[in-house]
């Protein structure tokens, strides 16, 4: 085990991916003279050179269908957006060109590109700058779509969705980049995609989440453990596909869910778990699920608002306690 | 072209340019069976829309023969091309099977996307073929994403990509033609003007219809070549190639031309007069123009352009018998082919 | 009452909105001289000049930014999307420009404005144009959402989003513009955003649905009344705000509740209704929710794929009788 | 220019157009007071970013002064603006209270938007000014459509539409010339060409610099204009003001200034050397040109520009002080102007 920062974790997994493989290249704005918006590509113009790191201008959709031609063309991009804000301009590329073409073509023509960038909420940068669009992506066949919290996740699986045949959407989150966490010392560490991780055992309450948000549900499981409520935490990590066992196995033996997501409730991740849950596990649940997210509302700078507008740990607890009285 | 900061030139060579070198009667043969096959086959597949055998939309490509089949002949394998949802006659041009463009256009197993994908998306990645898109524009960054490939590559393959002159409006074109400019991609974008997009003509699209010029700010040279003349495009097309070969950046092509048909099979083409179509078909018709070239040679006469006819009716009607006959995809394929294997 | 089409309801309430308010206008491609790309705006181009209705080049991005910012600047808007496929390649400005402002400007700038199209299947026009979007646009506040089954509805809801002061998207199906249904004959026949029509009472179980599907679970619940199983149909009409209200009092009565949608299911409207009445209504419900929603796949062309796809009345019927066994 | 139809010049008109009509003492003296407080609240706003006071992102407009000041001076009552993020200035310009915007940096509850929109989303409607957008280019369309609706009530107004140098080779800006060209629409479109996208300078954005000359395709014509002379800027935008009043469509002005500050307060800007940023500085600061204007005609003196900074420092601290003590927004507001209300 190495101690790295998400930052650290994730340029390592470029960085390896693209030594072992010259099909590899990442191209968006800022990546590479600047080393990343937020330094994520710290290094990599130095080691691979401006053929296979490579600026763009600020034209989404166009460097997008680039990426996703190259990729048609038998390459494997790595495609950066700023944050997946901007990733709106080539959302149709996302989902028309890349998810769907596989399918359209039977088979013939495949798009192994991955899609990475911050998602969600920032520090105060107001509503234009911090939507989650973990539900919107997780939506769409032909997508896979991951969001790891954890310094080791985040490198396994951007390793896992770097060699995948298929688009990966891959959201990162900015506050999580300067965290640190043990991660596995070796080229050899994947985490593939589909399988969540139990991060916190418990017997009480099941509560599911990913990204930013599995560190305030174990700040609220700490709290909560104080109070006799053991709290079972389940990191998502990869949001399509979810791995729906895992979940389901919990709530057997929990018999209560919480799902807990930053961004909107509305058709949210959180609905998604709901609504499957008690499709297959109903005659488990011994209370009804909770959805916790972000209020809905497009989030405002202020910064007593932006506290409230996001879902804290004492509102993860809260609605434990709610749950499990 | 200098170098990319040069203001690039762009040149209207109109009708007359590239159709006067010595074509051999071979080629003249070659060019006529090939545009006469994709018009019996448009017509074909017109026919048994009409029928019912085929559904959804479906945009034929009769009236603009000569700019797939002029341009496909100045390629070598292992170029790409990429287009629009009009791509029948693209998949033709890159070698497909009759039988399975047309299975596709009916939807059935054997169609070359399993019939998954219908008229607007075929793709014959063996002849270099790569769609078959239905967003108007989208295809443009991803051919230039082809050229970005060739380019990362350094072999000298070129990526052809075809957009209509609705098409020419749309942002990402013009952020593709940015990003192949500054990097200097090997692309020929080729805006196939057939003047029309669905009902809006160019003229109420733009209030400058010089669409060759429109690579001009980001530093690619434009040209205006008579799509209707299958010599002019092969001329002016291997030049595009040789530049893009040559490393020497991005190249735009305007092909003059013009679609007999509706816009889709659905368009009653109101916004046009009877006469205006007929004027073209009479005086402009790309095949007619090979033919009267066989003829006036002396390479051709009328029995054996019959004889020519007839090969090309009996391999459509053999795709359309076979497509016709051929099963529907067996319903467990709903579930394939949404993920690729790795 | 006389008997219109949807096509025609549509056009009638532009028409009449254009007439009583000068500041509302059309814009869209094929909307002038051709009439609509599927007829709905017959006539507009004739009765109220090109400076009213407007074509624009097939440039959505550019052209749903003018109409928003027409809108901030006090006109009234109805930005029609050939399909809501290609309003993708707007989203950004429907999402960040249109949906945010009033909020970031803290109230100072609203943008009264519609985006309507076809929203869906068509009939076999494969994967790029056969997307639903209900749950993408549910999915944001800021956003109203309406999606009308009958051309009643259509001609009150659209009249209502023209004279809303925020973003309205009008989610309507090019199936269903042929379709003939009674309409109020007054101008001034308007049904509110936000309320859901039961459109058949029963008391087994409750079907929330929206759009063409209506009709199809009207189909599924006369197959499934004379096998005794009486179904309760609701017309959701508007998907945001959602008149969770109305189908709450529905489940207290039948405790039983199918969503149907033709939009892919993860994170969908089903799963926002599921989850919504799991939180609300949990101890009411005899059994868990089922979702109907059209196949996790991109629309295949094929005939035989494409109806297998989609949710059918069948399908439908069959989910009430696995349900309510 | 004649017609839409007819291609558009662009012009280059460097470093000296415009400054040589003769300008009144009051003018000089207001232009130099307008920019001296965009500069010093500018400064004020960094110094309390880097107090914590300001959160999230804060992109300064210093430098940058003469654009908006000079091209304020060229509009009328109902007139419109709009700009990006950078917008603070704009603010100011258009007459916005200085301690409402101070406020709505430190999100409090009289900022201009309750503190819901902070830095990047200001807007002043009585002041002729929409914002404030956080997405390049996206405001664009947006101006566009202000033009759109001044030429829809057939009144004489114009739209007056910022964005950098990266935003101009976004594709929905292109979009935007066609229709605006179409359409001639009274839009005045200025990029404010201060060199740099962030880390990216033009040069590595784009193979052809003139960006002036990014409308003409579309029948738009373009001027470069020195952004740091504020009366070419003024100038200029009398022209363009002028000739879309007259009806006869957009105008592109091309304003080649310089940001000092990095991009925004987290950025280091290592992209370029100290020297640059000094070199321009002390060569083409658009205050101190007002300055040695003022002075050289014997309009101003040491002591009375003292004054004059004096009044500006105060009016900034000022606000500053009032956004430090005003208080957050009441938790309530939160769930606020989600919707208008009909
Ligand atoms: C983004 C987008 N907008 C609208 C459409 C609907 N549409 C399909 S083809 C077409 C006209 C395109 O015309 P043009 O680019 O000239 O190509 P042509 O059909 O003439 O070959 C339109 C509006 C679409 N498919 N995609
Ligand atoms: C669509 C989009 N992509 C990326 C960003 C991130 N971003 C914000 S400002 C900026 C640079 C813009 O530069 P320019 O247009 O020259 O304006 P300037 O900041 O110099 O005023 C970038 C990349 C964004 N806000 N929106
Ligand atoms: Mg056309
Ligand atoms: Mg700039």
């Amino acid at each position: 085990m190495v101690e790295l920062t998400v930052r650290e974790a994730l340029r390592d997994a470029m960085a390896e991916e693209m030594r072992s493989d010259a099909d590899v290249f990442l191209m968006g704005e800022e990546v590479a003279e600047y080393q990343g918006a937020y330094k994520v590509s710290q290094g990599l113009l130095e080691e691979f050179g401006a053929r296979r790191v490579i600026d763009t201008p600020i034209t989404e959709a166009g460097f997008a269908g680039i990426g996703i031609g190259a990729a048609m063309a038998g390459l494997k991009p790595i495609v950066e957006f700023m944050t997946f804000n901007f990733a709106m301009q080539a959302i149709d590329q996302i989902v028309n060109s890349a998810a769907k073409t596989n399918y359209m073509s039977g088979g013939l023509v495949n798009v192994p590109i991955v899609f990475r960038g911050p998602n969600g909420a920032a520090s105060r940068v107001a509503a234009q700058h911090s939507q989650c669009y973990a539900a919107w992506y997780a939506h769409v066949p032909g997508l896979k779509v991951v969001a790891p919290f954890s310094a080791a996740d985040a490198k396994g699986l951007l390793k896992a969705a770097i060699r995948d045949p298929n688009p990966v959407i891959f959201l990162e989150n900015e506050i999580l980049y300067g965290q640190s966490f043990d991660v596995p010392d070796s080229a050899d560490h994947i985490v593939p995609i589909g399988s969540a991780n139990v991060v916190r055992p418990g017997s009480d309450v099941t509560i599911t989440t990913f990204s930013i948000m599995v560190g305030k549900a174990l700040e609220a499981a700490e709290a909560l453990a104080g109070e006799g409520i053991d709290a079972e935490i389940i990191d998502l990590r990869s949001i399509r596909p979810l791995d729906t066992e895992t979940i389901i196995t919990s709530v057997e033996k929990t018999n209560r869910l919480i799902t807990v997501e930053e961004g909107w409730p509305t058709a949210g991740i959180g609905a998604e778990i709901s609504a499957t849950v008690t499709e297959r596990a109903f005659d488990f649940l011994d209370a009804p699920v909770l959805r916790v997210g972000g209020s809905d509302v497009p989030l405002p700078y202020a910064a007593n608002l932006e506290t409230l507008a996001l879902p804290q740990a004492e509102t993860i607890a809260d609605a434990a306690r709610k749950l499990c009285r | 072209m200098a170098g990319a900061k040069k203001k690039s030139k762009t040149t209207k060579s109109g009708v007359k340019q590239g159709g006067k070198a010595a074509v051999s009667r071979e080629t003249l043969e070659t060019y006529y069976r090939e545009m006469l096959m994709i018009r019996r086959f448009e017509e074909k597949a017109g026919q048994m829309y009409g029928m019912g055998l085929i559904g959804g939309f479906c945009h034929l490509y009769i009236g603009q023969e000569a700019v797939v089949t002029g341009l496909q002949h100045a390629l070598e394998p292992g170029d790409s091309v990429i287009t629009g949802y009009r791509c029948h006659a693209h998949m033709l041009a890159a070698g497909a099977d009759p039988r399975a463009v047309m299975a596709e256009l009916t939807g059935r197993a054997d169609g070359v996307s399993k019939g998954k994908g219908g008229s607007m998306h075929m793709f014959t990645p063996e002849g270099g073929f790569y769609g078959g898109h239905g967003i108007v524009g989208a295809q443009a960054p991803l051919g230039a994403g082809f050229g970005f490939a060739n380019k990362y590559r350094a072999n000298d393959r070129v990526s052809v990509t075809y957009f209509g002159d609705g098409a020419a409006n749309q942002g990402q074109v013009f952020e593709a033609f940015n990003m192949a400019a500054l990097w200097k991609l090997p692309v020929i974008f080729v805006i196939e003007n057939n003047h029309y997009a669905m009902g809006t003509s160019v003229t109420r699209s733009t209030a400058i219809q010089e669409l060759c010029q429109r690579g001009e700010a980001f530093g690619i040279p434009g040209q205006q070549v008579d799509g209707m003349d299958v010599l002019a495009v092969q001329a002016a097309s291997e030049k595009a190639v040789a530049q893009c070969r040559a490393d020497e950046g991005p190249v735009l092509l305007e092909m003059m031309t013009y679609r007999y048909r509706g816009h889709s099979m659905s368009d009653p083409a109101k916004y046009r007069t009877r006469e205006e179509v007929s004027k073209v078909r009479q005086e402009r018709d790309p095949i007619e123009h090979v033919r009267d070239m066989l003829v006036a040679a002396g390479h051709a006469d009328d029995d054996s352009l019959r004889e020519v006819d007839k090969a090309v009716k009996a391999e459509v009607n053999d795709a359309a018998e076979f497509a016709q006959n051929n099963q529907a995809p067996d319903a467990a394929e709903l579930f394939t082919d949404i993920m690729a294997e790795a």
